[in-house]
């Protein structure tokens, strides 16, 4: 029903060219190595936003999907020899029979009580992981982790180039499938729910297996990315479920803007540039972590919706309507409030 | 005149901040010592810092990649940088002289397979394996010489669930079994830290053993577990990993800590013995104003051996021969005689190389009491226990 | 079992469970009354710990314990305001007003957090216990801090729950969270509400965290594992119902402390969340949250 | 028309009653609704007449006990979302609406999953459907948020007629509207009545409820307490007593 | 000229939400004892107007005086405490609350308070059935139930005049007629009354004056004078509808 506007679908394909010709200009290593950083984590955080922004469900175990992934292809490429390109879709798959586990309680549960058994959740495959450490090698990790191949060709020798393919393939895809689900009758059906709920069932939305499509969806694409982690990096290490990774992933979805798919992909590359140029200054480890930490607080000040509505509307305008709210932002207007509230992700009165 | 530069991998935001503030520090007390001298053959050397962070897989690599990627940098160094020094393999690709401190039983796994793949890693520390065997014979050494009294042969072990400390447990549970000795407990704890004990030891009180040995090498944890373990003491001795050689255990724990015993592989081999630990420990505490723990003199001395190696090599970006000669090295170093085992790449473990080093917490002070020829203090029972 | 492993458990579960009720205090006071999660509560505990131990402690300046409680306390007011008008307030009336001031308090607990970090460094500290030495309670040792902490933590309680329930101010901070517009129409001062919620907020952060400083130990990471605590126990307690908190704070606390003595400290933790799951899914409102809708 | 109504009923509703604790919100009440009749019901504020609503159609509550029967088959045990599907589609009294989706998708929404459609008949009876309700040009891409109240309730209406629905009920949708757009609501209600379509109407404004039904049922305290023809209904003494009042009872 | 003989004066009121303009220019007065009328088609801006009467929205150009002093200026919370009392339309109140909490809750104002006993036993007698729901949540209550609370709310602020937005929206015809003696009474008692009302029986029988709001401007103000039945109003209306 929604119909992309055309200066959007310009930009869109010009970025595509733009990512296809990165490597080609951009010799350092070390940059190509950021941006398939980045890569990764835009894919996470995007598909972060499936569920968090456009389903509206507070799902905190999406790291632990992340991390689902990361291990089981790293297990399955090293222990069972699996070729490392197939482990990468078994990742994808654990992340999504992860997801379904989580989904059985979730369903049934309300606003921030999904927030809790999703944590709890996450700690447990933790736990998991950390305690079958004669497989998984424990806190200290998975090393030695078999890497892609294609004939006649070794990504290990090539300076970042193959990986870097692959990595902006992946991306791709799942920006593409996650905007074709947000817009077919499904992800409007999901939005419905997140709206209202009551009113969605009412018109014949059944939540239970919404919410579970949407919760697999995601986890599969991030499932992938974890698969693509661990065989880039080679390691499988604990840290992934760290309250920092779920802080740093969550970060890019909100400084990006939810229900935008973009906003979380460009998030991702902002952040992990800002952080990484940051890091050459000397003595200045814990500034740089403030200094990015208060870049955020700036972005949200001026575009509360995230980059994502620099790419929808002017930059300009924005900023302008962003401040005329604030002007009356300690007197909305009674149904103004109403409507802010049943219009959030998860309506506040459910919430308190 | 001309630069090298030298990368330091080092945690320093994040849990194990203090280690890597510590690291950088040692690494740049012996630039600053090279540079004031005029350098090595010409060269001034310069620290570059990576920040490992959480230690998680992308920050370790990004941090790498960012100091490989400077064609003036060509040696790294590192108390460690990850858990499970995965980062070994991207130093070997690179050619990356790499001096590394801990973990040197991940190191070993890597290497030992084929050590000709990896020539220019080398490992300060040597193998823990030490610290399983030495403790037995130890003991049975006190009590011989009846310095400790012990009501029974009864020894409960804890652990934190970390490779470190679990292969430590594993490894003394199977000597003091083979020892004749009855082992009553052998808990695992999560890791991470640990704020009540009291369960736990209301236990281990039950079936009061005559040795006590917590694996656990967090220094907080470690103090928690000390404290709470006085409330209610048994006639017991307290062994406790690693942690009471971290500075802040003393200040923390302050008299409490009297009569612990603790041992320690490569660490600052700090008596009048061998002098030079104590010069290090001096030369810290006047620039930073505080003890250093292991980590600071240990980047010390592995940029002082790679400016030997350097001395000797004469030109940086000769990476391999670099690498070669650091493999080479035998001197007397913080932690005691160092010379690496071409097998493993580790350095060689001996009382007459780098020793394990028992020591007991004494009024706020470490008693160091083997190997004799170190020995800078006895053993005394502590105060808790039945004279 | 014997008598004292079953006082040893039941002591270190209040002990554990008092802890807890103070880190969920003043997180619930503004979630589950605003609807504002504030990500940066445990950090502020770590900071009115640092603020304390600055002026209290030997190596700092050395003024004594009583005046550094006082100070970290009075600052905390201060630090509450500021975090209200530069992290929340802006984000008043936007419709995600949620999930936006999780990020901007997110964000404002990691600038704390490395500040602190910065100016104190990551070694570790501890506070001078208010009461030193130990107590004999059944047939346990405690440190008599801890005591302090089992008798302070439940007054401190049913002061915000009889605070929350029965004064006007309180009922005023609930009115707000539930639609600000209609308690403007009743002539309440909404921004007035929001700042003395963060700010009373804030303070119960700062004590708690002077409380624990001498039973824990000091780092910058000194808050995140009682948020975490925090996060779930207001949950799981019943979101709104601070009654509910409170006894969420000491069955965890209880719970904790026997499955450590029945399965091992390994296994506790990763037990307590299997059970606060199933209990989510027979109580999908929480222990004592009332059935929404 | 005319065999339809003396047909079989079609929505049977026998022995419901929902408890909330000790509050009982509806005691035992049973009626049936023919088909294509316009069933009235109406009763003092707090007699149960949303909640009937709420047990009829699973949301958010099912009844405590009795059974809902539509054509015979029996829904109460249904899902929610069956329900709707089945054909039973309800307003709400509060005014509710996907706030974030255009008026447009709104409706699309519930041709889509209630009217079990492909998209292409969706987008067609979506626009069908807002026709019916005169919501007209840009209204119909504007985010239902930012609709007024009014055109919130048409949406609301136009969403429910477009989910195939063979029982339509209709929750006080007069309540705060003008002469004119009530007489408009009356109009709408018979057009989708003609379709075949019953309808059950809560009202408490007497000229719609007494102009369109044509059976009235008066719920007091959760219980039925008269149940008629509309002109006889108003004058139970009863139901003056209870609901209407003097003044109107007078008119 | 002196106000004294006005409660409420409006001169030239504009008003509007983020781009659109709602109010063009609106003015009326309230007399000290008088009651007044708003009347008019769906979405022509009478709520808007009370909103920025109480200022639950900023008023963009023209003045407001309550009592003789200007007020378009002033915070929501202090137009309450002068007395200024808005029952806005739908109100969901505080959805988890209970309703003697809110009804106490309500009488905020320091002058409220005063009056609190007084003023809850007239709302509960008003409204028996707030009395039997001392302990029922907000959001549990029936549309009507909610409509009586949020009256009985207004009341509870003490006000000295008061401004009905559509307060018989969802009312049984009974309560209504109720509410009606009820809301003369309480006017009787000197307080000034502005009324919006779709109800044109309802308001007919309350007030002494009325302003038909059209396309948000006055369109025509009706004395209780100059007889006016329904039809005439109605045909006024379709006008306006036509309009
Ligand atoms: N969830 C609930 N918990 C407790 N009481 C409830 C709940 N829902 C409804 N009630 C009570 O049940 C009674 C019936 O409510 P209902 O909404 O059906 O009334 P109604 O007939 O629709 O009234 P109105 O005409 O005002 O809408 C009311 O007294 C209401 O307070
Ligand atoms: N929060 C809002 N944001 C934007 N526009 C609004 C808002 N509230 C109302 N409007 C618009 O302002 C105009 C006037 O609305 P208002 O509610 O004042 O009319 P009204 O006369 O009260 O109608 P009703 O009788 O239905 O209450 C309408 O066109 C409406 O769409
Ligand atoms: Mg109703
Ligand atoms: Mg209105």
């Amino acid at each position: 029903m929604m119909v992309l506007p055309n200066r959007k679908t310009w930009l869109v394909s010009g970025l595509v060219v733009a990512g296809l010709l990165v490597p080609i200009f951009v010799q350092d290593v070390y940059l190509r190595h950021l941006f398939i950083i980045s890569f990764v984590y835009g894919i996470v955080a995007a598909s972060w936003d499936l569920t968090l922004g456009y389903a509206g469900i507070f799902n905190f175990a999406h790291v632990a999907f992340f991390g689902a992934g990361v291990y089981a292809t790293g297990l399955t490429a090293k222990l069972l020899g699996i070729d490392p390109w197939a482990a990468m879709l078994i990742g994808g798959l654990a992340a999504s029979v992860a997801a379904v586990i989580v989904a059985l309680p979730v369903v049934r549960l309300q606003g921030v009580y999904v927030v809790l058994v999703t944590f709890a959740f996450s700690q447990l495959v933790m736990q998991l992981v950390i305690n079958q450490s004669d497989i998984t090698g424990g806190t200290q990790g998975m090393v030695r982790v078999p890497t892609i191949w294609l004939p006649s060709y070794n990504f290990l020798r090539d300076y970042k180039f193959g990986y870097y393919y692959v990595a902006f393939m992946l991306l791709v895809t799942t920006i593409v499938c996650l905007r074709w689900l947000v817009r077919s009758d499904f992800g409007l059906s999901i939005r419905a729910l997140r709206d209202n709920e009551d009113y969605a069932v009412s018109r014949g939305i059944p939540i239970a297996r919404q919410r579970l499509k949407a919760l697999v969806a995601s986890a599969f694409f991030t499932g992938v990315a974890g698969g693509f982690y661990v065989i880039y990096l080679r390691v499988a290490s604990p840290e992934v479920f760290d309250f920092s990774t779920v802080s740093l992933v969550l970060s890019m979805v909100l400084v990006g803007g939810t229900s935008s798919i973009y906003g979380p992909v460009f998030a991702a590359l902002m952040l992990t540039f800002t952080s990484e140029g940051l890091a050459n200054i000397d003595n200045f480890a814990e500034g740089r972590h403030m200094l990015v930490a208060v870049v955020m607080i700036v972005v949200l000040l001026f575009l509360p919706k995230g980059l994502a509505s620099v790419m929808s509307n002017s930059l300009g305008g924005k900023a302008l309507e962003m401040l005329s709210r604030r002007k009356r932002m300690l007197a909305p207007s009674v149904d103004d409030v109403e409507q802010e509230k049943s219009r959030a992700p998860v309506s506040l009165d459910r919430l308190t | 005149d001309k630069l090298a530069k030298i990368g330091v991998l080092a945690p320093l935001t994040g849990g194990s901040a203090a280690d890597g503030n510590e690291m950088i520090n040692g690494a740049k007390l012996a630039v600053e010592e090279i540079n004031a001298e005029g350098g090595v053959v010409g060269y001034k050397l310069q620290v570059v810092v990576g920040d490992t962070q959480n230690q998680s897989a992308d920050a370790v690599t990004s941090a790498i990649e960012r100091l490989a990627n400077d064609r003036e940098l060509n040696a790294m160094f590192t108390g460690y940088a990850s858990g499970s020094n995965f980062e070994i393999e991207t130093m070997a690709e690179q050619e990356m002289p790499y001096l590394i401190a801990a973990n040197s039983a991940q190191t070993r796994d890597i290497i030992a397979p084929h050590p000709d793949k990896y020539p220019t890693i080398w490992s300060l520390n040597p193998s823990y394996d030490a610290y399983n065997t030495a403790m037995v014979p130890v003991l049975k050494g006190l009590q011989a010489s009846g310095k400790l009294k012990l009501p029974n042969s009864k020894v409960a072990l804890i652990s934190s669930d970390n490779p470190y400390s679990k292969t430590v447990m594993s490894g003394l549970e199977k000597s003091f079994k083979e020892a004749g000795w009855t082992v009553t407990s052998t808990d695992l704890l999560p890791f991470g830290e640990i704020d009540n004990w009291r369960t736990f030891l209301a236990k281990v009180r039950q079936d009061d053993p005559a040795v006590i040995i917590n694996t656990d090498y967090q220094p907080g944890n470690a103090a928690k577990f000390l404290t709470q373990f006085l409330e209610q003491p048994t006639n017991s001795l307290v062994f406790i990993q690693y942690a009471p050689s971290v500075p802040e255990f003393l200040k923390l724990t302050g008299k409490q800590a009297t009569g612990v015993v603790y041992n320690l592989l490569g660490g600052t081999l700090n008596t009048p013995k061998n002098p030079r630990a104590a010069e290090i420990i001096k030369k810290y505490k006047d620039k930073y104003g505080n003890d250093p723990g292991s980590y600071g003199p240990a980047l010390y001395e592995e940029v002082m051996i790679y400016a030997d190696a350097l001395r000797k090599v004469g030109d940086p970006t000769k990476r391999l021969n670099i690498a070669k000669a650091i493999g080479e090295t035998k001197k007397q170093i913080a932690s005691g005689m160092l010379s690496f085992d071409p097998k493993t790449h580790l350095a060689v473990q001996a009382d007459n190389a780098i020793p394990i080093q028992f020591f007991q917490i004494w009024d706020g002070k470490r008693v160091l009491f083997y190997p004799e020829q170190y020995a800078d203090g006895e053993f005394r029972m502590p105060p808790w226990m039945h004279q | 079992m014997t008598s004292d492993i079953l006082s040893a458990i039941i002591v270190s579960g209040i002990v554990l469970g008092s802890g807890y009720a103070l880190m969920a205090s003043g997180l619930s006071l503004v979630w589950s009354t605003l609807g504002i999660f504030n990500f940066a509560h445990g950090v502020l505990m770590t900071l009115g710990a640092y603020l304390a131990w600055t002026v209290s402690d030997a190596a700092g300046l050395d003024f004594g314990l009583a005046t550094g409680i006082a100070v970290s306390i009075a600052a905390m007011v201060g630090v509450g305001i500021l975090i209200e008008r530069v992290v929340v307030r802006p984000f008043y009336d936007h419709r995600d007003i949620l999930l936006i001031t999780v990020m901007t308090t997110l964000a404002a607990m990691i600038v704390i957090q490395k500040g602190i970090q910065l100016i104190w460094g990551a070694r570790l500290k501890q506070l001078a216990p208010i009461m030193p030495g130990n107590v004999r309670l059944l047939q346990t040792t405690i440190s008599a801090q801890e005591a302090l902490i089992i008798v302070l933590a439940p007054l401190v309680l049913c002061a915000l729950w009889l605070f929350l329930g029965r004064s006007r101010i309180g009922r005023a901070i609930r009115a707000v969270g539930q639609n600000p517009s209609a308690a403007r129409l009743i002539g309440i001062d909404v921004s007035l509400i929001f700042i003395i919620a963060f700010a009373v907020s804030a303070v119960l952060a700062g004590l708690t965290g002077v409380l624990l400083g001498s039973v824990r130990l000091l780092t910058p990471e000194f808050g995140a594992e009682p948020l975490v605590k925090a996060l779930i126990i207001v949950i799981f307690g019943g979101l709104g119902s601070l009654s509910g908190t409170i006894l969420a704070a000491y069955i965890i606390g209880l719970l904790e402390a026997t499955l450590v003595f029945l399965v091992g400290i390994y296994w506790a933790p990763s037990l307590i969340f299997v059970l606060l799951i199933f209990v989510l899914i027979l109580r999908p409102q929480g222990l004592l949250g009332k059935v929404v809708r | 028309m005319l065999e339809a109504k003396n047909s079989e009923p079609l929505l049977e509703v026998r022995n419901v009653t929902r408890r909330f604790g000790a509050l009982i919100a509806l005691d035992n009440v049973s009626f049936s609704v023919r088909k294509g009749e316009i069933f009235g019901i109406a009763g003092p504020n707090g007699s149960g007449k949303s909640t009937l609503f709420n047990v009829i159609t699973g949301i958010p509550f099912p009844p405590s006990e009795g059974e809902v029967l539509l054509a015979g088959d029996p829904i109460h045990r249904m899902k929610p979302h069956q329900i709707s599907r089945a054909g039973v589609l309800r307003t709400f009294q509060k005014d509710a609406e996907f706030a974030t989706l255009s008026a447009g998708e709104n409706v699309y929404a519930s041709a889509v999953y209630c009217g079990q459609m492909t998209s292409a008949e969706a987008k067609h009876a979506a626009e069908q459907a807002l026709d019916d309700v005169s919501l007209a040009g840009e209204r119909r891409t504007k985010a239902a948020s930012d609709l007024s109240v009014f055109e919130r309730k048409q949406l609301m209406i136009a969403s429910a007629i477009v989910g195939r629905p063979k029982v339509l009920l209709l929750d006080e949708p007069a309540a705060g509207l003008t002469k004119p757009e009530i007489s408009g609501l009356s109009d709408l209600i018979r057009t989708v009545n003609g379709r075949g379509i019953a309808v059950v109407l809560i009202e408490h404004v007497l000229p719609l409820l007494l102009e369109v039904s044509e059976h009235l049922m008066i719920l007091n305290h959760g219980a039925v307490i008269a149940s008629g023809k509309p002109q006889d209904v108003v004058r139970n003494r009863e139901v003056i007593e209870a609901y209407l009042g003097k003044r109107e009872a007078r008119l | 000229m002196s106000n004294n003989t006005n409660a409420l004066e409006i001169v030239d009121l504009r008003a509007g939400y983020d781009a659109s303009d709602v109010l063009l220019g609106i003015s009326l007065h309230v007399g000290l004892r008088e009651r007044v009328g708003l009347f008019g088609p769906n979405g022509h801006g009478k709520t808007t107007l009370l909103n920025t009467i109480s200022h639950v929205i900023g008023p963009r150009a023209g003045s407001i005086r309550f009592m003789g002093e200007a007020i378009d200026a002033l915070a929501s919370q202090k137009i309450v405490a002068r007395g200024l009392i808005h029952v806005p339309q739908a109100n969901r109140l505080f959805p988890d609350m209970e309703i003697m909490e809110t009804l106490e809750l309500a009488a905020f104002t320091p002058r409220a308070q005063k009056e609190l006993k007084t003023n809850l036993e007239c709302v509960l007698s008003l409204f028996p059935r707030l009395a039997e729901r001392r302990r029922q949540q907000c959001k549990t209550l029936s549309g009507g139930e909610r409509q009586m609370l949020s009256i009985g709310v207004g009341l509870m602020c003490a006000p000295r005049m008061l401004m009905l937005d559509e307060p018989t929206l969802g009312l049984s015809p009974k309560l209504k007629d109720e509410l009606a003696e009820a809301i003369a009474e309480i006017s009787s008692r000197g307080i000034p009354l502005l009324l919006v009302e779709q109800d044109i029986a309802f308001v007919l029988s309350l007030v002494d004056r009325m302003y038909l709001v059209d396309h948000g401007e006055i369109s025509r103000e009706i004395n209780r004078g100059a007889e006016v039945d329904h039809q005439d109003i109605m045909d006024m209306y379709f006008g306006s509808e036509r309009a």
